[in-house]
């Protein structure tokens, strides 16, 4: 990537961060300015499209009849996939998802799954046999920097904003009947991620920060401020230190993240 | 919940949405909208909402494809899982694979490719809602991508569709009047050259109503040509009146 | 390709073309000879191996049990695969069909379907979960140009070639009994395929011509002489008035091909 | 209807076809017949139905797969989704790609790989339709196909499988002899050189039975080794009748 | 290959078989000491460890509930795959089976079931319905040469190891009980590979050897000494007389090795 | 067969197995054992078996990733298919690829990449059997693979993870409490520079929890990391006794 960039101005954003600032003038514990807009694809069962800097994201959700996992026949079924597609950078290639959109589409699933955002309970149909898959499908549609924290935000924006067919059955057979009921959500995660470099920590990266830095961190917290996922990423490390600073930081972002919703 | 309706053209001559038949959908254009793209566009067509994002003239790779006299166009049409009622898988289908190659033949009279040889230029044209005319709409949109790319053209491609619902002829076919219609021509078309760069057509139609099809389908062309044009002049008085302020 | 031929011999073949003259010395309109040879695959419930000059396609089709779309529970299937197998041309790779073979299937396919030239109702078995799904295998043995209209002419002898197993229902299953019936036809389309250089057409382009023409135009016909299916290819394009001649120069020569075939 | 029938051998010593236990199937072969391949034949043996083509020598690609100091052979058995009772995807088959390269081993002996240093030679076979036996046919076509595009061979390749049936030991298994039959052993051979090339067996013989096995398919090879040179003379008498006409 | 030795020493190689002698001090009909660990995977039904020289190939064994082959409505199934792993050889390259994974796991498989090894009646759980099936994954952890035999005894070493859970059928659903039944074995094959250079054969060729010998026999014996199964590799041939030495070579040797196995 | 034990840590304060919550699996490890890799290492850590095998550096291929100023270190995490109670087919799952992908982010910050510019390393572990920790264990055999092949390292890289179970926290979990308890943290460290290199969670904790997990289960990868030392010190101290006997 650095042809992208001049080495120079890479080493301005890498020694402006170790003296404390950042080359778009924002604080290091200052996240980008966003915008959410819900259902901006009226005909998916729920969407949304965020925008954090000129970070772009769109998520869709559909919701279908599907069988639930042995292991959890009362559970309904939520599946999550990232698509990088290539109008989004140049660094995006079309085909299957690769290891980046993989890692992706694995933390914004984890941080769902593991705050129990979604009532699965309340998806189940037949029990063993008819649960309602959500398919939760990111769509990163403009790449400049921290697509973990823009997609997280619009998977569950779009969830919350998610409408399911009713309907009844008859002799096992599920017939979808006139109007919608929202998806059952019990809780939103907010995840947060930072970028060290040196011993620098800074929130919400940006597409050029994301070169020079050491390492990444992404913190998913529920409702309740419990920590809910975590991811290191990056080829450098973390001290038990720095960790405890990242920590604190990432709670006070999320807080304060959650604050701007109005959900 | 998906019981077909009977007529689609209703006793006042109106359609389902209240068209006329010889009435397009709204149109709206954005140029310029994508940051990483060279060139890009976003179109909602009806209730189509498609990107396009143009990059190059780049190097070609790999480069065995590089073709030593001219550019090489390639273009890849695909559409979102949620943009359809059902959830779709994100790998491309036949018809994505398709799609792709007409949509790039029907790009490619309007490109002097010989002006740039051994590069090579990328159409991504992404599908977020799909309601009938895709491709047509894919075509209006990626063309004002190339151009806003700066590749030199010999004029805009626009693309619209006629077909015939309840036995007439009608323009700009959404997605219900597709499936339950019996015949539809989407067509790509260079108006200053007079030039038909897309044509396909599916159903029955007698050579006399294809013909009336082709033809209120280039009308329907020549109506967005002029959203066209005029989404590309926005977008280059903002850029001239940045240049002022600066 | 143009290293397969001299630069010359292209030259030659597009400069007589604008004279309106071919160097395999047909006239314009005139199409190549051809040879059908129905049941060439006897263990095939239908087959059919068409000449076309030296093109040379091999349809072979296969009538299974199967379960019909959601949307058409009471109808039969079918449908078209074409591979275009590299013993046919030096320029074909072995692998999963490419651009050009799924378009050339996908042309064949429509032809067929807008046509309703199977009775698709006739295949069903049991509404909503038996139905009999044809498989039509389009199987490209030697490419010397207009392999669409070959194939499409493969694809309807095949068609009309085949023979199904007679069958009974016992318990939803399907038991198969002695002796055959022929595939329930309605119809059979006819496609003819023309290029173009500037503003010469010619019907049934040759490899060779296929490599110098700007545009080529396809279009099938029903046997009340209906388009019933249509695909402009290449990086040219066609004018209003080309347009008109395309279609009367194909129309006609459809007519006199539909003559040939004794159905 | 698809009963399988007790006996495969009836109390006169015939099979299901009528032919004697060491006779066998019909064979007819063609040279040169797929316009744009370097070399090709056409085999029916018994109701098998299949092409080969070979192509070059010709340049490596890609290139990492040069050898400097010979020719790489490469070959691709594929049989047709309609050559089977139940369609077969198209996509190859485990069992494809092994038959693959046990065809390619009995090919090889024969080629001087030496010939044609960094060049490659590719064997494409399809089967049209199969009974039996496919894999023997497919080598005795493809061998014809080499000499046919005119690379250098020690000797011609031919094939011929023995096997099993109602506890006796018979030539050339036709499909169905194939499947209720208890051994199968196809053989490849050169018959100058009276070297074997390809041997495969399964189902269970003792050392006596494979040994007899092994000797009638030889026989039968040698057999249909004549009918594989008269094929290759025929082409060159056709081109040399050709040439004597201009 | 030949880079990874020197030709000098690839040369020593072949002229010492040719002398009837071999580099690594063996006989000619001499095979390789072998060690066999059965149960390596405690967790998987069954499995084993064979090493065979330097060359070591683990097979393990899952079981589970299937449904039988159409054609086949009384018998379990068996499948065998095999996975050549990158860290076996700088030689193997992560990614689907090529050629040579696919034609090793075929040489087993007509082994095992030529022999009529594992008795599949006893496997079918409801005729036509369920059956049990027995997946046999070959993994090679070093390559030392003759992968065939070492791997053809790793899984009958694996299969001899394999116990299945109990079970009962209520409502033509499988019931896990407690405890353990052997997998119903009826024979086990022993298979013997052994390699020409020009007119000597010799038993289990080492990774050197390989790269040198004209061809390869495999041939696999039943328990009574039957053939089960053969396959020939490699671009050389055998004559009439060599394969006569060559099935007698193989018989013998398979004796013998078979009075080294315990069951 | 499948039932959920109720409790995972019984009225003693003792773990299913017997174990106390901060008690480890007995860990043993053995490197060099795989004679064609440049490096490896055996761990069976509880009932986990893991291979990892590295090989390097040597010359990168496909050659467009060699990086001029660095060596490319590669990863691949797979599982045997019969290392789990369901069969796992063999092609590599999502879970796999983002494993591979974490795994290579724990080992980069340990190696020394800019010492060989334009070489690769290649790092294969295979999981043979898998009873919860794979991960972990995987990085710290890994990183000793690494070792043994001689590529220069600022410290081995040791991992562990911590986890929830009843409500307390506890050191290294095993499948099952991985699966029915609430929390698992796995931590991968180089103790010589108190670095974590890798850091996940799923579940839910506190930030009091959490930092406690951290803690417990840096103190878990201290114990490990003098296993694998005197795994390395074996096996150079078998290389110069066999040295000296030569």
């Amino acid at each position: 990537m650095s042809s992208l960039l001049t080495r120079v101005k890479l080493q301005q954003i890498k020694k402006a961060i170790e003296e404390g600032k950042r080359l778009d003038q924002r604080n290091l514990n200052e996240y980008r300015a966003f915008s959410i807009e819900q259902g901006a694809i009226e005909k998916a069962e729920g969407s949304a499209r965020v925008k954090l800097g000129k970070t772009e994201v769109l998520v869709g959700i559909k919701v279908e009849v599907g069988t639930p996992y042995a292991d959890t026949p009362n559970n309904g079924v939520m599946t999550v996939n990232a698509e990088l597609v290539p109008l989004a950078s140049s660094t995006f290639e079309p085909g299957p998802p690769g290891d980046e959109a993989i890692e992706l589409s694995r933390i914004v699933d984890r941080g769902i799954r593991e705050s129990e955002a979604i009532d699965t309970e309340k998806l189940c149909i037949i029990p063993g046999k008819k649960v309602f898959v959500v398919f939760v499908d990111i769509y990163v549609l403009n790449h400049d920097g921290n697509l973990i924290d823009a997609s997280a935000m619009a998977a569950v924006s779009a969830l919350m904003n998610t409408k399911m067919h009713n309907y009844e059955i008859v002799d096992e057979e599920v017939i979808i009947k006139q109007g919608y009921t929202p998806l059952p959500m019990n809780d939103f995660p907010i995840t947060v991620t930072l970028g060290k470099i040196v011993d620098k920590l800074f929130i919400d990266p940006g597409l050029e920060e994301e070169e020079v830095m050491d390492s990444r961190l992404s913190i998913a917290f529920t409702g309740k401020g419990e920590i809910c996922a975590m991811q290191k990423g990056g080829s450098g490390y973390f001290t038990a230190e720095q960790l405890k600073e990242a920590m604190s930081l990432a709670q006070s972002t999320a807080e304060s993240q959650r604050k701007k919703l109005k959900w | 919940m998906n019981e077909k309706p009977k007529k689609l053209i209703n006793t006042k001559g109106l359609r389902l949405d209240g068209r006329k038949p010889n009435e397009l959908r709204s149109v709206k254009i954005d140029v310029g909208i994508l940051p990483n793209a060279d060139g890009s566009a976003y179109i909602e067509h009806g209730k189509n909402k498609i990107l396009a994002g143009a990059f190059g003239p780049r190097e070609m790779h790999p480069k065995h494809l590089q073709q030593a006299d001219r550019m090489v166009l390639r273009c890849r049409y695909h559409m979102a899982p949620f943009s359809v009622p059902e959830r779709k898988s994100p790998a491309p289908s036949r018809r994505e694979n398709e799609l792709s190659k007409v949509i790039r033949d029907a790009l490619l009279p309007a490109v002097f490719i010989e002006n740039y040889p051994r590069t090579g230029v990328d159409v991504f044209i992404e599908v977020l809602q799909a309601d009938g005319g895709t491709r047509c709409a894919s075509i209006t949109a990626a063309s004002l991508a190339l151009a806003d790319a700066g590749i030199p053209m010999r004029d805009l491609v626009v693309a619209c569709a006629a077909g015939k619902v309840d036995n007439k002829i009608a323009l700009d076919l959404m997605d219900i009047e597709d499936k339950i219609g019996t015949a539809d021509v989407p067509v790509a078309y260079m108006p200053n050259l007079n030039a038909i760069t897309l044509l396909q057509m599916d159903g029955k139609l007698s050579l006399k109503e294809f013909e009336n099809a082709v033809e209120i389908a280039t009308g329907g062309c020549k109506q967005i040509y002029e959203i066209q044009k005029e989404a590309l002049k926005k977008k280059y008085e903002i850029i001239e009146q940045e240049e002022e302020v600066e």
